[in-house]
């Protein structure tokens, strides 16, 4: 079950101020940078609500947001819908695919769960591919970013969109603490690590798998939507399925189940990607290899890492100094 | 340390002078796919664009400042480096583009922001027909030139039935249109036609053989690429040479893979824009300076690159430094290269330039191309094409 | 309450249930006793529907159950606690009982409600974390407490969910005697109307506790009948004396 | 469009071809996964690598000492492999092994890349097996028969390998319960290497004889892998039969399907897939019940 620990809340504000910093002061491609991983940030957010609260360890999350991405263009550039009405539809329809693909690998586990999930997101992936309807391969254009003109913002402009993808990452972010606060939350904790127990105490547990897994669909269609207004245009390969195993590698990267860890991860790769894109062509190269060995020191992620080595000393100096300054008993989940 | 004086002395100069010299440095993007499957593609068109700024470029006195960008395959990527190269690095002009779909997806953006692009490769139609751009000039070619004239040419030599084959994407289907619709215009049947799932089908066995049983006097394909190797090596095996001789888009056989191929893509006979065979002196200086540089013998990739850099020098000659006077100098340039005379269409920004039909054939060090036909440069149909007069902001 | 019908089942050639028909009147409360292997596991999972018989059927309050799934059963009313620990282990001992008092109420599958902060939640947990005296134990983890307590957790979980009919395959299974008592103790505070199964290995507690007797050997059912009766009785003694003189 | 019988015994002995190429990558994966429950998702950038170990081999010495020779180079690779990576990653759940493998998949790509260029490579057919066979009324690739009949011969003898060898029955014993087999006194450790050594060396004789039929691409290894875990899944991890099977529906799905319905043809095989994790959620033929 999700505890805010004061470790949590540290580093989240720093994420925060770092991430509005980086916004007022960024120029054109940092901008660029701060929204490709806020994006990529929502995208492993619904990630690890599944796979690291529900031990769904999904491959198709790539492709979930990449339905988002494509029912966005079908309602908007195709279908000529206001760009929040077909927000609205697109978000709608990732999370009623996502529900669907929940239910139906719920009764899958491990290697099978992952091989079925795959297999839903290269049939996605498929699809489009070879959709004349979205321009196939090469991708479609013509799509409009929000219009917030009314209230005086406007979405075209770099800053802007980056600080509105901020918002909603926040927005995100308390959605998913939401969910695993909530009893359906708490039942996903218990079929994690129990669900023969839940079964015996009345759960019929593949409903909440599937509905978590809709729930994730909702932040993934999202990410899809908030991604097709970023570049504009998108094409196949945002649905393949090396997207979502970089997702899975972020939210490992990161620590898995500790919902700050990805965000953490997603910064980590995002940049590390394009400063060694810079120097190298095979810069998957080396990513791979840090994979490697990340996943070999057997930690879990960065932000794992860090809580195992660190996170009780900060959390006694953190809850010493909260004594120190109110009187009030700490509360034991703290 | 008397060296070190020397080389800080030198460095001095070349800081000094651009203050006097400013507005001869020109930013030019490279936009290229570096990594995934058009690597290949990117890498021998930036050894023929540096291979003609070396040697146009020289004595230009303009200090060229490239920045190189991958756009590795996917069209999100390269837009997102053409932005980055127009709103941060303020290029001056952008050369490049491999996939059809990069170019489609930076369309709008170059067009919108009025940054001169000279297209190197990417060939959908629509590119320099009802999506052309007076700040789009493509130097490569266009899918449905390098198939039209073959279309007819495969009719004069007395083919009349054939089945057709290609990838199922949108560049694959503009070729087989192109191909098609010259051919039945000079008096052909196409029998069928099957569009294999692109870069998913490894097995072309079952398409093989499915043309083979159409009867067709002939079979046209368009392959590229790891697909080019496999369907030529297929064909082959399948030893149906006799009955149903392989025609094909000119990329098929491109100098890139027909090693690779080897002895399968004995007589396959194909039509492209360039072979490294044509016989003129400026070919003649181009493959011999391309295999100094890289040890390797041009393909038309490399001269597409090559001419690209051609087509800048000469729009610098003309006084041009910024995004405006670049943008109208390119739609200006004409020149006799390794691909023969070259023109800009002033009607859509495209290349007009001649077709050659070929064989491959086993030669002495290898396989190798022969010319059958030089056929006569025409310039596209408009395609819908609305040319604004003159570039504009 | 509960019934069984002829309920069979058999791995392979080995059969372990042999037309195992019992009855259970509303707030009985009965022990099945018998040695290793003589099929009383195996029956449980019978009964909560983990296993499908090959024949037979399984009836709760008078409907048939034999064709529902584990959760559709429990939640009319079934209930089981297991012979191996079976709880959620980085957990807290609170959130364990709310996990489990939250299926009935609904708030398992709820959104927008968190169901440990929920009042009636709250209530059925006080309520069963004093039935099985896990008050001082709250907020503590699972890993955290001893195994004499998770096994006083294992049946609170499943008392958690306000069963009808609770069946205990070995409650006191490898806790010490002091503990066990405690258990005595703890079974017959529990609400007359609840009707209880239990596996027990510990005779004193199984004749302390138990209404009705049942004994079984190879899967089929050799005793029924009142405590005294067993107590007296040849057969059992026969089959059972072993682990009865252990215990 | 109609056609006559000789059309379709063609298009069956394509898909027959196709299918023992995918056995040959799929059992070899299949087997250690179900005796070591390992994933490994590197299983196809093996098979590019020994793709391109006999292309590089071919060229100077020959089609016959290449396709012995990838083999054993990918083996050592699985040695090395094993040694640093699979022996410590077998513990640690199926999602750090997919991950390990992913992160295998991205170095190996950019290796081969570094070794051998971006641009495709080609494999020449041996001239013994260039030419065309007469076969059930059809003139059919000798390769691709070549194909045919090894995939035969190693399912016969891998077959037979494990029903009447000691491995074969420590294997099977392995698989079935693992710590049965280290209580029977089974070394797990040394079998474990053996397995993984042959799969990897059976995943390069996959690519070296894959390398004369499609081109050499740092892509190749990516795009056999799906075809290959779709195999592995619909047949159930673990067992023969399962490979064969998978490989066979695959086989045929996918060359009837280009044939039949080349509209669906891309999306046909997932669907199956999809079908079949629906009913089966272990595949149709799992090792374990």
């Amino acid at each position: 079950m999700f505890r805010h620990t004061p470790l949590r809340y540290a580093v989240l504000a720093i994420l925060a101020i770092a991430a509005l910093m980086q916004a007022f002061t960024a120029g054109y491609f940092g901008l660029e940078i701060l929204i490709e991983i806020l994006i990529l940030c929502l995208l492993v957010l619904a990630l690890d609500l599944v796979a690291g609260f529900g031990g769904m360890v999904s491959l198709c999350h790539g492709a979930l947001m990449g339905v988002g991405a494509y029912a966005f263009v079908a309602l908007n550039a195709l279908a000529g819908l206001d760009p929040w009405l077909a927000a609205l539809g697109a978000v709608a329809i990732t999370a009623a695919v996502a529900w669907v693909i929940g239910a139906v690998c719920a009764r899958s586990h491990g290697i099978y769960f992952i091989m079925a999930t795959l297999a839903f997101g290269q049939m996605g992936y498929s699809y489009v591919f070879s959709a004349p309807l979205f321009g196939g391969d090469d991708g479609i254009g013509g799509i409009d970013r929000f219009d917030l003109t009314a209230l005086g913002i406007d979405l075209s402009d770099s800053r802007t969109f980056a600080l509105f993808c901020l918002a909603v990452l926040a927005a995100a972010y308390l959605f998913t603490v939401a969910i695993l606060r909530s009893g359906l939350g708490r039942s996903l904790a218990g079929v994690m690590h129990n669900e023969k127990r839940m079964k015996a105490l009345g759960l019929i547990t593949w409903r909440v798998k599937a509905d978590v897994f809709g729930l994730s669909g909702v932040i993934a269609g999202v990410a899809g939507v908030l991604a097709a207004q970023h570049i504009q245009f998108i094409s196949p390969g945002l649905m393949n399925w090396t997207v979502s195993g970089e997702a899975l590698v972020v939210v490992i990267l990161g620590g898995l189940g500790t919902l700050v860890g990805p965000l953490v991860g997603a910064a980590a790769f995002v940049v590390m990607k394009h400063q060694l894109g810079e120097i190298t062509t095979y810069w998957h190269l080396i990513v791979g290899v840090i994979l490697i060995a990340v996943v070999m020191s057997r930690a879990n992620g960065i932000f794992g890492w860090v809580e195992a080595r660190w996170g009780a000393r900060i959390e006694r100096r953190l809850s010493d100094a909260t004594r120190a300054s109110t009187p009030k008993e700490v509360s034991t989940d703290a | 340390m008397k060296r070190a004086t020397l080389a800080t002395l030198a460095a001095a100069t070349t800081l000094a002078l651009p203050a006097a010299t400013a507005a001869d440095t020109v930013d030019i993007g490279l936009l290229l796919p570096f990594s995934g499957v058009y690597a290949s593609l990117g890498n021998e068109i930036e050894a023929g664009f540096a291979l003609g700024l070396a040697t146009y470029g020289n004595e230009l006195g303009v200090e060229i400042i490239l920045h190189r960008e991958d756009t590795e395959v996917t069209p999100a990527v390269g837009l997102a480096r053409t932005r980055k190269l127009i709103l941060q690095d303020d290029v001056d002009a952008i050369v490049g583009i491999v996939s059809s779909g990069v170019l489609g997806a930076v369309r709008d953006l170059v067009d919108g922001a009025g940054v001169p692009l000279i297209v190197a490769n990417a060939g959908n139609d629509e590119a320099t027909g009802e999506a052309c751009s007076p700040w789009i000039t493509r130097v490569s070619f266009s899918n449905g030139q390098v198939n039209r004239p073959m279309g007819r040419w495969m009719a004069e030599q007395g083919i009349e039935t054939v089945y057709t084959l290609a990838p199922d994407y949108a560049a694959g289907r503009q070729m087989i249109e192109g191909f098609a619709g010259a051919f039945t215009e000079a008096g052909g049947t196409i029998l069928g036609s099957d569009f294999t799932p692109f870069q998913q089908t490894q097995d072309f066995g079952p398409y093989i053989a499915q043309a083979q049983a159409s009867g067709a006097d002939a079979l046209f394909v368009f392959y590229a690429g790891g697909e080019a190797i496999s369907f030529v090596n297929q064909y082959a095996s399948f030893g149906a040479g006799d009955d149903l001789p392989l025609y094909g888009s000119g990329f098929l056989t491109s100098q890139l893979y027909v090693d690779a191929q080897g002895p399968s893509a004995e007589g396959v006979i194909t039509a492209l824009h360039y072979v490294p065979t044509i016989d003129n002196p400026e070919n003649a200086a181009f493959v011999a300076a391309f295999r100094d540089a890289t040890g390797r013998t041009p393909s038309e990739y490399a001269v597409q690159g090559y001419d690209a850099a051609r087509a800048l020098v000469e729009a610098l000659e003309t006084g041009a430094r910024d995004r405006e006077t670049l943008g109208a100098a390119l739609r200006q340039v004409s020149f006799d290269g390794p691909r023969g005379a070259l023109a800009i269409d002033p009607a859509t920004n495209n290349v007009v330039q001649p077709i050659y039909v070929y064989e491959t054939v086993t030669g002495e060090g290898g396989m190798t191309q022969i010319v059958l036909a030089q056929l006569p440069a025409e310039a596209d149909p408009v395609n819908g094409c609305a040319m604004p007069s003159m570039p504009t902001n | 309450m509960l019934e069984t019908r002829s309920l069979t089942k058999s791995f392979g050639a080995v059969h372990v249930t042999r037309a195992v028909s019992l009855k259970l009147e509303r707030g009985e409360r009965r022990v099945i006793l018998g040695p290793n292997g003589a099929g009383k596991t195996t029956l449980f999972n019978l009964l909560v529907g983990e296993l499908t018989p090959d024949s037979g059927s399984v009836h709760l309050a008078g409907e048939d159950v034999t064709a529902l799934t584990v959760p559709r059963r429990a939640r009319r009313g079934l209930s089981r606690s297991y012979q191996k620990n079976t709880l959620f282990d980085g957990l807290t001992v609170e959130e364990n009982l709310a996990l489990a008092a939250a299926v009935n109420t609904g708030h398992a599958t709820r959104l927008w409600s968190d169901s440990l902060s929920r009042p009636e939640i709250r209530e059925t947990l006080a309520e069963v974390a004093h039935q099985v005296n896990l008050m001082p134990y709250l907020h503590a983890r699972v890993s955290e407490i001893s195994y004499g307590v998770r096994r006083q957790l294992e049946v609170g979980v499943a008392l958690a969910t306000r069963p009808l009919v609770l069946l205990m395959d070995e409650p006191t299974s490898g806790v010490g005697p002091e503990m066990s008592k405690g258990f005595h103790e703890l079974l017959n505070n529990l609400p007359r109307d609840l009707t209880l199964l239990i596996i027990e290995h510990d005779m004193d507690l199984a004749f302390d506790v138990a209404d009705t007797i049942t004994v079984l050997n190879y899967g089929e059912v050799v005793f029924d009948g009142l405590p005294d009766a067993a107590r007296g009785s040849k057969l059992l003694k026969d089959i059972y004396l072993g682990s009865w003189e252990d215990a | 469009m109609t056609h006559d019988l000789s059309f379709w015994t063609l298009q069956t002995l394509n898909a027959l071809q196709l299918s023992m190429l995918l056995f040959l990558l799929s059992i070899g994966l299949t087997v250690i996964f179900g005796l070591m429950h390992f994933v490994n998702l590197a299983h196809g950038a093996l098979y590019a690598l020994g793709a391109y170990i006999a292309a590089s081999v071919a060229a100077t010495a020959g089609f016959w000492v290449a396709i012995v020779v990838a083999p054993i180079g990918v083996a050592l690779v699985g040695v090395v492999l094993y040694g640093g990576l699979i022996q410590r990653m077998r513990k640690s759940g199926p999602m750090a092994q997919v991950l390990v493998t992913f992160g295998l998949i991205f170095a190996l790509l950019d290796l081969t890349r570094i070794f051998w260029g971006d641009l495709a490579l080609a494999m020449a057919t041996p001239p013994a097996l260039s030419g065309q066979v007469d076969l059930l009324g059809v003139s059919y690739p000798a390769y691709r028969l070549f194909i045919i009949a090894l995939g035969a011969a190693i399912l016969a003898a891998l077959a037979l390998a494990l029903s009447r060898t000691q491995v074969g029955a420590m294997i099977r014993a392995g698989v079935d319960n693992d710590a049965m087999a280290a209580c029977l006194g089974i070394n797990v450790e040394r079998l474990f290497f053996v397995v993984f050594c042959v799969g990897c060396a059976l995943a390069g004789l996959a690519g070296a004889v894959a390398a004369p039929l499609l081109s050499v691409t740092p892509g190749m290894g990516l795009q056999i892998l799906i075809p290959t875990l779709i195999v592995i899944v619909i047949g159930g991890l673990g067992s023969l039969k399962g490979a064969i099977a998978g490989s066979l529906i695959y086989g045929f799905v996918q060359t009837f399907g280009a044939v039949l319905a080349p509209q669906l043809a891309s999306v046909l095989i997932y669907a199956l897939l999809a079908a079949v994790l629906v009913i089966k959620p272990v595949g149709l033929f799992p090792a374990k019940g």
